[in-house]
């Protein structure tokens, strides 16, 4: 690849989740010109791994589909996965970046014909289910995988298995002699869509996430509960596969916790609250969610959701932050200890299965931006000193996915006066 | 070699015949092991504790601390402080914090040391003996002496409250520290898992609120022998009274037969690097710990 | 200072910044609740920590200097590093109590209260515990009778501690002491002036 | 670019990813060439890697191939491979469709075969009934912005349009730009470190858009009328004057922003009384007091003050009768916050007490929140019962944490209202008062011209004069992916027309929207769809000569882009138009078409296949899949390997709402045994992109039943499903399911006389 792929009038989009699909379709659509680097072998992000949205209950695929078909049929943007930023220097309307390129170990030949899946024997962690169960270790990431293209796990190549996907290929796609490949070009104004992961929930040691099977993170929950999930979709105990009826969900796992996140990650009172209703689809009148609550904080419209919910007879609300997390080693149930604080009621109670909502952290917390780049106490994108580079999604502030795609529509749009403004000056010029 | 030097705060409890008496000898073994040198504070007095506060007030405990930091400073300038004792630890490490934190905080404090003829200038470090022996000598050296490794035994490593929290030992989790259970390994024991790891004995409350102090005992030394455990064992003096103690009052109350032994830390490294139950402070147990002496007895 | 405290106003919650140890974070609590449920000794309490903020921005002064609740605290500090505000719970709390003390208007005969008045005393006369005659000092705080009783039911213990040599009989002459006794004596009673300035206390 | 005067067809059948292994290829070529009438059939085993597509372009090139099949895997696949400017070409899912789930083994040989060979058929008349959009390129299309709304989002709309280099027009009612913001005395920090007020720098943003030559301000001025569509707005805007002036716009923004919800409608809160502010109210205090004590309106100064949240908000969650609104504003509890420290910062002994049900501050608003608790103010989760004004107010609450009732008496109360939008005319009670008008009705006909001073666009639409509103009278989009996607194409709702929202996420929300005007300029330029089917060059067009007048397209078309000339024939304004295609599916006599998608394209592939006769037991059913979300779903059925029954036929729909019943009656007569429809969810929550396709399909299958009958066939050989992209699993057995029930049934009595 050579410098001539972009210049001072591209715009570099960084993450290929919606937020970034979004910035670079928005500025494409608009006749820029758009480069989208993203991280993991495909686009789509978070959102590709949830269920459903709150609060329509409808399918973040839904949403995908669209934008990948956008991206398919507009020649404005180049996409490059696997692929991070290693350096930006130079200042608004004129960066100079370089980008490392990871190797797939498959080209551009694979036609996502599954032979070299079908020849590996060796497992690894499926990262589209956080690693609740595992895939072949040459795989696709999921079926809506964007390039449609294998990839090949690192840890089988120089053995028999990688061979043996080699072999297997009849397109011979697999190139098992790979290497990190690094580029350089010029862009005018960098999106920097990085989005957010899950807060690490082992860290908050009272609710023995670490240490306790039936204690896992609301995303792992949003995993079990989808029919393309580790479980086809049964809400079960990860630890005994034990129907999970009983169903606790703690709130502000890890945010507005200045032991953790100082922030308030927003998007998780509403997910837990939808995650309410994914248990009561799965057990009608049987179902029984608690909701260990600070505030919760159904924002503007979706005051009906929580208003629906809190009608629900199959879920109930505590004001409590949870103090803690035994086990009861008879049944492997966890058994949560606290106070309600609305008139001061304690509670030892025992739920069959804990979901965690955990924070939002920035992707790009312990990562070395450019210098250029501003960053929020928390290390949310607040902007960039020269006012080339912006912030977009969940890098910007903890957003909700409608949010995030309203503010990478903004984002775009900041781009393309970057754009333009250089253009204008070099024109006049 | 030459041995590591530290100023020495032993505290209240592990003066000569005092109630952590046995525990002093056994550290004293310890250190001649690992080459340290612990120079007792000339003079140093009582932390307060942490049931001080009653009476006590804030400038007087702080001054309190700020006298036996000031004493290791002048006595032994350049040392950090230790103790073995988490409460004095405590008491100590928290009046160097807020005095280094507030300067209003730290002239008050000094105005009352002028009275006792002594000044605190605010370098002295406040250690507890266990970070020293994981942060200065590390644990290959403290396996390296073991020479009796105290196989088939099992403990319930029973960290408690304030060697715990709020500070803790570096890079610790407060709900479930796991130096303990290495320091057992560590001595070639086995160490159980169990879930009253750091639950509190009472503290001071066992004097004041007995029926509530003994109902957390009560669960400690009943989880430790439902999960296997022969002797427990804590870094804490009053966790070591308490926990003791108290079992014959349970027993006696609630008609339960608890005669768990409870032991310190430096009384298994003691044995393990070959020390007699003497040497060990064994004499000191209420509740006998026969399978230890037994092992000193080889 | 003890002027009727109206709702809801500032009054109490400053009284509370300016005379309580850390009783500046007070304001701070967002009443998660945290604290109540992680305290060992949480079901003896009339009142939780998070509960005793939200009293004292109420403006309920005589409720929560009356109360026994933060006597009930063991010092384990399970508040402290788990509050989501960082609040230095167990210090205010520690600090509630002492100033609810010096007031006169913690409870009567609340047995921590008692022992931590004997312990102070014990210390400040050498410098040191004299755990022996803090334990009988214990024994006879409720008047003699109830004293032998206390001390035949915990006489075998005693005697047990005796025996382990963790106990010395002989402390009863005095036993152990810093040199400088009246330097300590001056350094607290200097200490205990400057802050009864500062906290507005009559000296 | 226009396809050449003759027509040149090919076919190319790939043999890769198994397909040459479990199919007969040659077969399938012979198909293509005797059937499917193909000039040019080939076949590679490798047809998207660059040798294959080399061989297509120089066929194009030197062969004149003008029209090509794709034989090989689903159009979702390799779809940067398979493109070729300037040629039609469709694509049979060889792939996807059927090797990948029809059932392993020499058994299903024969069914697989029958199944890739129809397929073949398909896409060979399919291709032939279509053509390459050329698109309709109009370059001398207006690119300037309409900003209508001349507050903190509008402002910021006119400026992100204007650096962008774009013209803008913006049309303020007022004598003044600055809107809401001119009410307050500081706004909520919008960056770093979060913890005090910050100007509000509303005049220095109105100074920016006065001084931008690129942006033509009008004041005190309205729109009362917007004709034509994207790229040829033609507007009039209306000054108080009485004068009118023309614009001719490309795009819209709808910034038109809230009022508040009016104090005396909450006396149980003390509404209406003295000392009783609102948030606006207390900020107009803070203005006169500028930095200085606040005083009240009878100029006592104020040493106590409660805020009220969420004061006639969020129903019964809130306070008040709960008989007010049920939606949460979003930015009270900061904006309390702010108004709080206006008092601590001034005086830190006033006592000010903020009574709240949940404290709603997201994000950072946790920084300001402790701030505000570092400055003092008491924050009570409580629960207001009653508010009384005068000298000394009472405020009755029950603290919900204390778990008791209270009363406690402030100087001055202010109550947490909520915004509510300005978006014009609801237009179910246009479309109800424009009927009865039409019927005659005087007092209609008198509320249809009020209705009219109150729209803020006056669009000349026949579905109303304003854009739909969502849920409260919001403005604003019905999805979650795409926050500016609704239904009146190049007009976007900024700022809290569109969602209650604070200063900083309006001006973000005015720069998104920003974008999407810009963006409908340049597709108009260039003749492309917007949202969803963006880019697409087809648009649909109408034998008129063929018309009945039965106006089933202009009252269908979801998107309004359809309206009717005196003759009451329809006028195609494809500049607002989606290209879905409801049109076409209402359209009873089937003149209207798009270049690449008609009643043909697809009727000629239903045709194309082939049924086998009654006693050969092997049923066929056609799918019509919507080609969003269906589609997908069978797509990764086949992903999966998982299998369904090789007796189906699926044809991907650009929605539910273009499936003219031609087709059903067409296959039903040529002897399918079934007919299953698959589309998004409807109702209130529906997921169609284009709105009704789905419910529009429901409706017109429940009319089908007596053609049904008039055939003499059982309803059950026509079924409309709901499938969602995620379901994979269920499509199977919806599949199978089906195939089972029709088997039950037994063949068509229609076999043979097709």
């Amino acid at each position: 690849m050579t410098a001539s792929i972009a210049t001072n009038q591209t715009i570099l989009v960084v993450g290929g989740g919606i937020a970034g699909m979004t910035a670079a379709l928005e500025a494409a659509e608009c006749g820029k010109q758009v480069i989208l680097a993203e991280k993991t072998p495909t686009l789509g992000g978070r959102t590709s791994l949830l269920y459903r949205y709150f609060p329509k209950m409808c399918h973040p695929t839904c949403g995908l589909e669209i934008n990948l078909k956008r991206i398919r049929g507009n020649p404005n943007v180049r996409v490059m996965t696997m692929t991070e930023v290693a350096a930006v220097s130079g200042s608004r309307g004129d960066y100079n970046v370089t980008l490392k390129i990871k190797p797939r170990y498959v080209t551009e030949a694979c036609t996502g014909c599954g032979d070299c899946g079908k020849a590996v024997t060796a497992e690894v962690p499926n990262p589209a289910n956080y690693g609740l169960d595992k895939i072949k270790a040459a795989y696709l990431p999921h079926g809506m995988a964007y390039p449609q293209r294998f990839v090949i796990d690192p840890s089988i190549v120089g053995t028999a298995d990688g061979e043996a996907a080699k072999a297997a290929c009849k397109f011979g796609a697999v190139d098992l002699a790979m290497q990190e490949e690094t580029v350089e070009f010029k862009v005018g104004s960098v999106v920097w869509a990085t989005g957010w992961r899950p807060f690490d929930a082992a860290k908050i040691q009272p609710y023995g996430y670490d240490r306790f099977d039936n204690v896992i993170t609301s995303l792992e929950f949003e995993r079990l509960a989808d029919p393309r999930g580790p479980t086809g979709g049964k809400i079960v105990r990860p630890g005994d596969g034990k129907e999970a009826k009983n169903i606790a969900f703690i709130q502000c796992a890890g945010s507005r916790d200045e032991n953790y996140l100082r922030h308030c990650s927003r998007i998780c009172c509403m997910a837990t609250l939808k995650q309410t209703q994914y248990v009561r689809e799965a057990w009608g009148e049987e179902a029984k969610s608690t909701v260990y609550y600070i505030d919760i904080r159904a924002i503007d419209r979706f005051e009906d959701f929580y208003a629906n919910v809190w009608n629900d007879a199959t879920v109930s609300f505590i004001k409590s932050k949870v103090a803690r997390i035994a086990l009861n080693e008879e049944n492997g149930n966890p058994v949560l200890h606290g106070v309600n604080t609305e008139g001061y009621h304690r509670y030892a109670t025992e739920h069959d299965l804990v979901v965690l909502a955990v924070g939002m952290e920035p992707e790009v917390t312990g990562v070395k931006l450019p210098d250029d780049i501003v960053l929020d106490s928390s290390n949310f994108i607040e902007g960039s000193k020269s006012g080339g580079m912006f912030g977009a999604g969940s890098a910007a502030s903890p957003l909700d996915v409608n949010r995030a795609v309203q503010s990478a529509t903004a984002a775009s749009l900041k781009a393309i006066q970057v754009i333009h403004k250089t253009a204008s000056t070099e024109a006049s010029a | 070699m030459s041995k590591k030097q530290y100023a020495f705060y032993p505290g209240c409890s592990s003066q000569a015949k005092a109630s952590a008496d046995n525990f002093v000898r056994s550290i004293d073994v310890v250190c001649e092991k690992l080459d340290v040198q612990l120079n007792e504070i000339p003079d140093w007095n009582c932390c307060g504790a942490s049931i001080g506060y009653g009476e006590g007030g804030e400038l007087p405990r702080l001054a309190l601390s700020a006298r036996n930091l000031a004493l290791a400073e002048t006595n032994f300038a350049g040392q950090d402080m230790v103790s073995v004792c988490p409460a004095c630890w405590l008491a100590s490490r928290e009046t160097a914090e807020r005095l280094h934190e507030s300067n209003s905080l730290l002239a008050e404090t000094n105005e009352a040391l002028k009275e006792a003829g002594l000044t605190f200038k605010g370098e002295v470090k406040a250690r507890h003996f266990v970070e020293v022996l994981i942060e200065d000598i590390g644990w290959d050296k403290m396996k390296s002496q073991v020479v009796k490794p105290l196989d088939g035994l099992k403990f319930a490593g029973y960290v408690g409250c304030q060697t715990n929290r709020p500070f803790g030992i570096v890079g610790e989790s407060f709900e479930n520290p796991q130096y303990l259970d290495k320091m057992i390994e560590t001595c070639g024991g086995e160490a159980v898992a169990y879930d009253q790891k750091v639950t509190c004995c009472g503290g001071a409350l066992a004097f004041s609120e007995p029926e509530k102090a003994q109902k957390q005992i009560r669960d400690i030394v009943e989880s430790a022998y439902d999960h296997g455990a022969d002797i427990i064992v804590t870094p804490c003096q009053l966790c070591q009274a308490n926990v003791e103690i108290y079992q014959s009052e349970i027993n006696k109350k609630q008609g339960t037969k608890f005669n768990m032994p409870v032991v310190y830390y430096s009384q298994l490294m003691t044995l393990a690097y070959g020390g007699t139950a003497r040497q060990a402070g064994l004499d000191g147990q209420l509740i006998k710990a026969e399978k230890l002496e037994k092992i000193a007895g080889k | 200072m003890t002027t009727a405290n109206p709702k809801y106003k500032n009054s109490f919650l400053k009284e509370v910044e300016a005379n309580v140890e850390d009783g500046h974070m007070v304001k701070m609590c967002m009443q998660c609740g945290v604290c109540a449920g992680s305290c060992p000794l949480g079901p003896h309490w009339e009142h939780s920590p998070q509960k005793i903020f939200m009293m004292i921005r109420a403006g309920k002064r005589e409720e929560v200097l009356s109360s026994d609740s933060m006597w009930m605290c063991t010092s384990c500090y399970n508040c402290i590093v788990r509050c989501p505000r960082k609040l230095p719970i167990t210090h205010i709390m520690h600090g509630l109590a002492n100033y609810a003390h010096r007031l006169g208007l913690a409870p009567q005969g609340q047995p921590t209260r008692d022992i931590a008045k004997l312990f102070w005393n014990n210390i400040i006369k050498t410098g040191r515990v004299n755990e022996l005659t803090f334990s009988l000092a214990m024994y006879f705080k409720d008047g003699f009778g109830q004293g032998i009783k206390n001390a035949m039911a915990m006489q075998g213990v005693g005697l047990g501690l005796v025996k382990a040599k963790r106990l010395n009989p002989m402390e009863i002459l005095g036993g152990h002491s810093c040199k400088d006794k009246s330097g300590i004596h001056k350094m607290i009673a200097k200490a205990r002036e400057i802050e009864d300035r500062r906290k507005g206390f009559a000296q | 670019m226009n396809a050449p005067a003759t027509p040149k067809y090919a076919a190319y059948v790939c043999s890769g990813c198994g397909i040459g292994d479990k199919l007969n290829v040659p077969a399938l070529e012979k198909v293509a060439t005797k059937e499917g009438k193909m000039a040019l059939v080939k076949t590679h085993e490798f047809l998207c890697n660059a040798a294959g597509v080399q061989m297509i372009r120089d066929d194009i090139a030197n062969e004149g191939v003008t029209h090509l099949c794709i034989a090989a895997c689903s159009r979702r696949a390799k779809a940067e491979a398979f493109q070729f400017a300037g040629v039609a070409m469709s694509r049979a899912n060889l792939r996807e469709g059927v090797i990948w789930v029809v059932a392993e083994g020499a058994d299903h040989d024969e069914v697989r075969q029958e199944m890739a060979e129809d397929y073949v058929r398909m896409g060979c008349a399919e291709v032939k009934k279509m053509a390459a959009p050329a698109g309709n390129v109009k370059e001398s299309s207006s690119k300037k912005i309409l900003v209508v709304g001349g507050g903190m989002s509008g402002m910021t709309a006119a400026l992100a349009a204007a650096d962008a280099g774009y013209e803008v027009v913006l049309v303020e009612k007022t004598g003044a730009l600055g809107g809401f913001a001119n009410n307050l005395y500081k706004r909520v920090p919008f960056n770093g470190p979060y913890a005090e007020p910050q100007e509000v720098g509303a005049g220095e943003t109105a100074a920016q858009v006065t001084g931008n030559s690129k942006i033509k301000v009008y004041l005190n001025s309205t729109v009362t009328e917007t004709a034509g569509a994207p790229g040829r707005f033609a507007v009039k805007i209306a000054a108080e004057s009485g004068s009118i002036s023309e614009e001719l716009c490309g795009a819209i923004v709808q910034a038109t922003g809230f009022t508040t919800y009016p104090l005396d409608k909450l006396p149980e809160l003390g509404g209406g009384q003295a000392n009783v502010v609102d948030q606006v109210g207390l900020e107009a205090l803070a203005k006169s007091a500028n930095g200085g004590a606040i005083k009240r309106a009878d100029g006592q100064e104020v040493k106590s003050v409660v805020f009220v949240q969420c004061a006639g908000q969020r129903g019964h969650g809130g306070n008040g009768s709960g008989a007010h609104l049920d939606y949460c504003s979003g930015h009270c509890c900061a904006t309390s916050i702010k108004q709080a420290m206006y008092f601590k910062d001034q005086n830190p002994d006033v006592d000010t007490v903020v009574m709240y049900s949940d404290l709603r501050v997201p994000g950072m608003g946790e920084d300001f929140y402790r701030s505000a608790q570092q400055k003092g103010v008491i924050f009570t989760k409580a629960k207001v019962n009653g508010v009384t004004g005068g000298n000394s107010c009472k405020v009755d609450f029950k603290d919900l944490i204390l778990d008791e009732d209270v009363t406690t008496d402030a100087d001055l109360v202010v109550l947490a209202t909520g915004q509510v939008p300005t978006a014009g005319v609801d237009l179910d009670e246009w479309t109800a008062t424009v009927t009865a008008a039409e019927s005659g009705d005087a007092a209609a006909v008198e509320k249809k011209s009020e209705l009219q001073k109150i729209s803020v666009l006056n669009l000349n639409y026949r579905q109303g004069p304003d854009m739909p509103q969502f849920k409260y009278g919001f403005a604003d989009s019905h999805f979650i992916c795409f926050p500016y996607e609704t239904r009146r194409t190049g007009i976007y709702a900024a700022g809290p027309t569109r969602r209650p929202m604070d200063m900083f996420q309006a001006t973000e929300d005015a720069t998104g929207a920003a974008l999407k005007a810009i963006q409908t300029v340049e597709n108009v330029a260039q003749g492309r769809a917007a949202l969803p089917r963006a880019g697409d060059l087809s648009f649909p067009k109408a034998r008129l000569e063929g018309c009945t007048q039965c106006k089933r397209c202009t009252v269908e078309c979801p998107f309004g882009a359809i309206d009717e000339d005196e003759k009451r024939f329809p006028v195609f304004n494809e500049e607002r138009c989606r290209r879905c295609g409801t049109c076409m599916g209402a359209c009873p006599v089937r003149v209207i078409s798009f270049e690449n998608y008609s009643c043909d394209t697809v009727g000629m592939q239903v045709k194309a296949v082939n049924v086998p006769d009654e006693f050969e037991e092997k049923p066929r059913i056609l799918i019509l899949a919507c080609e969003n979300d269906a589609y997908p779903a069978l797509d990764m059925a086949g992903l999966q390997r998982m299998t369904y029954s090789a007796f189906v036929r699926a044809i991907p729909v650009r929605c539910l709402g273009s499936v003219n019943t031609i087709w059903i009656t067409d296959a039903l007569n040529s002897g399918y045994d079934g007919v299953m429809m698959m589309g998004c969810k409807r109702g209130d929550e529906y997921q169609c992109h284009f709105v009704k396709g789905s419910e529009m399909a429901f409706y017109r299958m429940s009319k089908i039943g007596d053609t049904l009958k008039q055939l003499g066939l059982e309803e059950e050989r026509v079924q409309t499903q709901e499938v969602a992209i995620t379901d994979n699993t269920r499509v199977v057995k919806l599949i199978n399911d089906y195939v089972a029930q029709l088997t039950e049934m037994g063949p068509s009595p229609m076999k043979g006389f097709g």
